[in-house]
């Protein structure tokens, strides 16, 4: 049993460590402090194609959470908890849309420090600020609120880049439910989620993408969230499944899937919608959205044959949960990747996913002997873990290159030096955090239902309603 | 009267069905079970998770008819069961006291 | 037993009431009259950015429909009707988009007058008009046909305006058959569904979207269609139930869904289509679509939260159907509203929608005895109501302000009179309709399968079919 | 049985067939040598809006294979076969993604000859060519690499249009699927798709789409697919039908399908999914678009509204499959005309697919005694034959004008007759390549699983895995 | 004691378990199974191809009673199952030997 | 020979089959069924309208043994199945006349 009162250390620690880590790779950061030069002039304009993909890709990643990954995880869950596992990706939606409203963007998004924004944007105040007519005209701008870092400047409304990063915040705590899927309490649920969205989430977006954050100011690549949305929800789920403990009857209980068609749907659904994620993360409808498109595709592909070969190979037969976790294994490895890589390099990332999180899902598990009931760490953790590193291998200048930085970011030993640092920190803030917030919930209301009503099921016991 | 139990491989059951008819069996009851027995089926593996399937799936008939026909309908079920492979099932009789039809409230022999 | 002739004498009481109408509201015409004074040089262009997210809208309103409202209905129906109810929105969409085409679009969106459009674009006569070289440049104008009253321009094609339109003439209907699920003959439905599009969705819409209809001239406020689709189609829902009855075995029986992962991805895929719905109503890709999203996604969250803690409190279990039935409140109750409030009056208007629609569908049903099957009144007649009163309180003026209308329209006593106007008129007239033409179905096939059919389900009796 | 030896034969007959036919129309060619005139100054521009139309039509037409078709056609097989179908559209959506990565989009749409493209896209080799500060602003263009052939020139990337034209190579082959359903081995489809993908239809996407194609030359209109998608996958099925035999039990065995709920859904995203694929092969967001929306929804709902009036009638019930089976039959009717025709040729090609298709499916295959599993020819193959052929008849000549071809392709009797000689080259060059690749894949691997292994269920006998 | 197996119409179980809860049945188990009948099913048509559905629905109750209880329990299931239509189903009876509670090891009488 | 019917938990079926292999018992046939009985199950309440989920989820074992081996199998049934809290089920036994094995025509004892 790991006691509570250890982590409160732990958690002070931590943040001294990210504090020191912008030391590491001071040589990375004028580059992009370089990148100031360039000022727009004039307030910057929307442009209707670039927003109304950024609508478009809105809906597409809201999607995979509901009801992609609804779907997905319902989809590998026994009978008796169907219900549930869908109430959990509908739950998160819809708690993470009030907390990201009231201070999550705040934190994420607006200049602050290096490490968390500030909350001039609480209750989304002033988001309507220049509305005038009706049709607002001006573009937002991503503020960096330091002097010689330049400002990141949209063509798109706030409103709309707020509500892009908003499906982002929605999904990745979403992720880490496959992990305590079966088992975990509903107000457990509530309350641990409201925490991680603000104490974990928010500050990490900020480190990566605030043109403020530090990770970001010192390079670390992460197009659309290796690190801030899969690592830090794999790691999570570990820590989920290792605080929570295992399922009852796990290794001796069938837990055969009840409908592996859901999960089916959910991963296509997942793959549809992550050309959302990923090529929305260009924040424009451009030839590197449609780079991002392409390398989603074939490292997708790559990785679900991947994973089916392997299972083919050592198995005996290629199964159908082997294929689907396949793809989103690739899904999670190229999404770090995806507005830096080439074709190529996307092929690479595929199938390296594809082989690592099979290895991971089926093997690692069992000799490490945890029940992360869904694999939240091993396809996403791992996959996004593999995916951030490779990144630093295949990216290809011109793709991130700009008026003030000609050379983009290549891949080489440095950047891969900078995505490892980006990826550690990941990793343990996100797991450190989860732990403790693990234990303040479990203060409050208990984690865990009782034995008898994990055996009845989650979906009559917590929601009094069952499927036939 | 006599309950015919009869468990079959479930792709079985119309020609099960055809082969009473001509008998005058009137009405039968099936059910989906799950049989367990010398017959040894599939494994299923999910994400290194390794079930045996030891269960398969079976049709259960289940039979009322007069005690003089039992031998008759054993026979024709046996015959048309039959696929001579591993897992072909079994048919068992039991004694049937009473029988009454809902509807009119016939009883025994004209029950069924 | 109600008697068909007692409504014909109803019927012409109302096109006299609703003739009378505007004379209530005289004062809030200038403002838009005033709105003519700006007149575009040259033929309009358009704007691929602005037709590229309608035409996407248009795609995800159909989605709303098949299969989200299909999949939403058939989730909560029993085994022997989940084939037949999604039969009736997959029917419902094809039978309306005819309507639409040969009549329902001239209805509603040519000038006409006050009361209905005129006959000028039968068969969507025309329609491919200005078609020269392949590609059509010139946007469409939404003519008002009366001098002094502006026209609206777009930056669209048409055929993209009267698709977006067509959608949402396809759900409306879908959306009441919510109220006689389980129990109506689809020869019925055909009928009456046919007549029901023509006669009262058509021109309901026309009043308050034609630049000519009286309740847009007049000032009400739907942005989206609280009026014109949600409280249409709950009070016809309503009435559908009270003059169809009860289903055989309601109170007795037990009438627990079937499967209820189905209503939880509709309600899911009506969620992400919504966006559609909302934003797209904005008819570009610009700031205002922003911030009709960004209102629709936390009125949402919200009501779903209100539903789900207001159940968990008073039957002691938050319920998954109650989850996304408080979300669908909220996505009807902002939609009214969704391009005047901010998110601070989202937030309000989606706890109200949650909880007075979690009453009105577990408590005010029960209490007057209707059996409104899966709660197309409860939902979507109650919901649209408080959406679209809220809209007059919250509206803020310059997310509608114009060059012609500098102040746009705020909210306040007058634009709540307004709104109150809008919100009886629609119950009204749409309820006496119903009425009218759910006798003269009658009159011709008959509304109900019989009892016996009734209990061996409409799958198989109506359709031949069933799932196993 | 038939002998694989003939087949060679046969397949070099067919290719001097098809290097002949061009020669058959060559009254047609001048129209289109003529658009070269028109030669764009300087590097084209990307258009943001007509670049987002075409990554959300993408994501849409992705959608339409997965989970759309997966759902379709995994709702119309029994309970054990029902993932092995979904596996069968997911992992042909990966194999094909590589399959067309590596060499089939450079086949397709690469200039080379009139018969099929070069390998200068090999890995797609160049195409991050001229991408230079992130964002990439030249245009693609599809060059024709003929002197007097005008190239095609768009506003979109050229990674982006790969993407595109890629989800249409993904969804072909998984149509086909549908007449092998239940019964093929899941090696040899592997192996029978790659060499499909590469053998048949990459060189019909090339003879049709690439301005040196020689039905492209010829005047042959296809707007979105009804020869290299529809007709192409329908006729490959047939003989997948022919050469692996009837199903254990066809006949005899009750087929009921499992849950048609899933077709219900399968047929509604591959509906939604539509809009992309027609309305998207407009590649751009403008009137043209607009209107091939427009058509495809009118044709659908007529077609369906067509299959299931023809089955209430004559057999007496609306059945919901019919219903949707008629859909997707105007849905590929519509496919090639929907860029071309107007509302009023939508509708009698609509209802003329749904009345045709409705018989070959219920009928015309009873007679003729093969056993299309999921009628991918009787609704494909047939509906494709009707779309095509009506295209000849009803083109709107506006639609296709430009200004080097002031009057576009009218629909007349010259037109047919080029329709008709598009409709004969695929079926003939389809229908012996797939024989020829049948015949290759038997021998390597065999088609068929044994027949005790087809009474099990591919599920558990092909990938281990069930549903409960 | 005495098993009584009654094949009913699926709506009218809630019927039946009401009537037998006065007569002291404290517990009773169903099955769903498909009937084959005088009753006749419906046509489906999936694409001209026709199955006639002569397996209806129908419920299977079975409960073990007393022997001295067995009438009145008969007599209730086939008044509460009763509609006088056609498969309405039928009751029968079997001998039960033995019978155990295994939550307690009572047996016979005290397990029921 | 004789019939062992028993109701027992879901959960417990593994535990059942393990205990009954020892014992030479070389096939089970099982299914799904619903039970009423003194366990109360839960209240399910879809939008206000209350079901009492009074039948619960059980299966039904039915495996057939030589007479002499009954009371060993009971036994094991009863230890395998037994976690003391109410709910926990019925063995019932029932005599069989005849059994046959369909794939080989086998009879009685020979055929189980
Ligand atoms: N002793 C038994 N009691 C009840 N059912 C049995 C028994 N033995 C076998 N069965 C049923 O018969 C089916 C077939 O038996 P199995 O041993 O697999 O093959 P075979 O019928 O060829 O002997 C089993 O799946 C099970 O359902
Ligand atoms: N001989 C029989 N053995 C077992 N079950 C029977 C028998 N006859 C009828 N049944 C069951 O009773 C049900 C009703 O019988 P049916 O002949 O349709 O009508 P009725 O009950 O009015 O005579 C059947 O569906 C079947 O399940
Ligand atoms: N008289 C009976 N006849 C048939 N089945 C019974 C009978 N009594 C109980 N059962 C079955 O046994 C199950 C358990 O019974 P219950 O009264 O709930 O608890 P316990 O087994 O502890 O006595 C019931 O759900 C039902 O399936």
């Amino acid at each position: 049993m790991i006691k509570p009162r250890n982590f409160w250390g732990l958690g002070v620690l931590l943040f001294a460590l990210v504090l020191a880590l912008p030391a590491f790779a001071d040589d990375a950061a004028p580059a992009v402090a370089a990148a100031a030069a360039a000022v727009p002039a004039g307030p910057p304009k929307l442009d209707s194609g670039d927003t109304a993909w950024m609508l478009t890709s809105t809906a597409l990643v809201l999607m995979m959470t509901i009801p992609g990954l609804a779907l997905f995880y319902a989809g590998m869950v026994r009978k008796k908890n169907v219900l549930a596992t869908m109430m959990q990706s509908f739950a998160i939606c819809c708690i993470v849309t009030l907390v990201w409203t009231v201070a999550g963007y705040s934190i994420a998004f607006t200049p602050g420090n290096a490490y968390m924004g500030d909350f001039s944007r609480i209750l989304l105040n002033g988001i309507a600020g220049h509305i005038e007519k009706g049709n607002d005209t001006i573009a937002f701008v991503l503020a960096s609120g330091i002097k010689d870092v330049a400002d990141m400047t949209t063509t798109i409304p706030e409103t709309v880049y707020m509500m892009f990063q908003m499906t982002f915040a929605i999904i990745t705590p979403a992720l880490i439910a496959g992990a305590f899927a079966d088992r975990m309490k509903f107000s457990a649920l509530c309350i641990f989620i409201t925490l991680w969205s603000l104490i974990v989430y928010a500050p990490i977006a900020h480190w990566v993408w605030a043109p403020s954050g530090w990770a970001n100011q010192m390079g670390v690549l992460d197009f659309a969230g290796g690190t801030v949305v899969h690592i830090n929800a794999g790691i999570a789920g570990l820590m989920c499944a290792l605080v929570l403990g295992k399922r009852v009857g796990y290794g001796s209980d069938n837990m055969a899937p009840y409908n592996l068609s859901y999960a089916v749907i959910g991963a296509s659904l997942l793959w549809v919608g992550w050309f959302g994620f990923n090529a929305g993360s260009a924040v424009a409808a451009n030839g590197r959205a449609g780079m991002a498109m392409t390398v989603t595709q074939i490292a997708t592909a790559a990785a679900a044959l991947g994973w089916m070969f392997a299972e083919w190979i050592t198995k005996g037969k290629p199964s159908v949960l082997g294929a689907i976790s396949g793809a989103v294994a690739g899904l999670v490895a190229i999404t770090p990747a995806s507005g830096y890589v080439l074709p190529g390099g996307s092929i690479v990332i595929g199938v390296a996913a594809g082989i690592i999180c099979f290895w991971s899902a089926t093997s690692l598990k069992h000799m490490l002997g945890y029940d992360d009931s869904l694999d939240a760490f091993g396809v996403h953790g791992i996959g996004g873990i593999v995916g951030a590193l490779l990144t630093g291998v295949f990216a290809y200048g011109p793709l991130s290159a700009t008026d003030a930085s000609p050379d983009g970011s290549p891949g080489g030993l440095a950047q891969l030096k900078l995505q490892a640092i980006g990826v550690v920190s990941t990793l343990v803030y996100s797991g450190v955090m989860t732990l403790i917030l693990l234990m303040i919930t479990k203060a409050l209301v208990g984690l865990r239902v009782g034995q008898e009503e994990e055996r009845e099921g989650l979906d009559i016991v917590l929601h009094g309603e069952q499927i036939f | 009267m006599k309950l015919i139990m009869a468990i079959i491989k479930p792709f079985k059951l119309d020609d099960v069905r055809e082969a009473l008819t001509p008998l005058g069996v009137q009405g039968l009851t099936v059910s989906e079970v799950k049989g367990f027995g010398r017959q040894k089926g599939q494994t299923e593996i999910y994400r290194g998770a390794e079930y045996h399937v030891s269960f398969l799936p079976k049709i259960k008939i289940e039979v009322v008819v007069p005690a003089d026909l039992a031998d008759q309908v054993i026979e024709a079920i046996s015959k048309s069961a039959h696929t001579g492979k591993i897992g072909d099932g079994k048919i068992f009789v039991i004694d049937i006291e009473r029988a009454m039809r809902i509807r009119t409230g016939e009883v025994d022999g004209e029950a069924l």
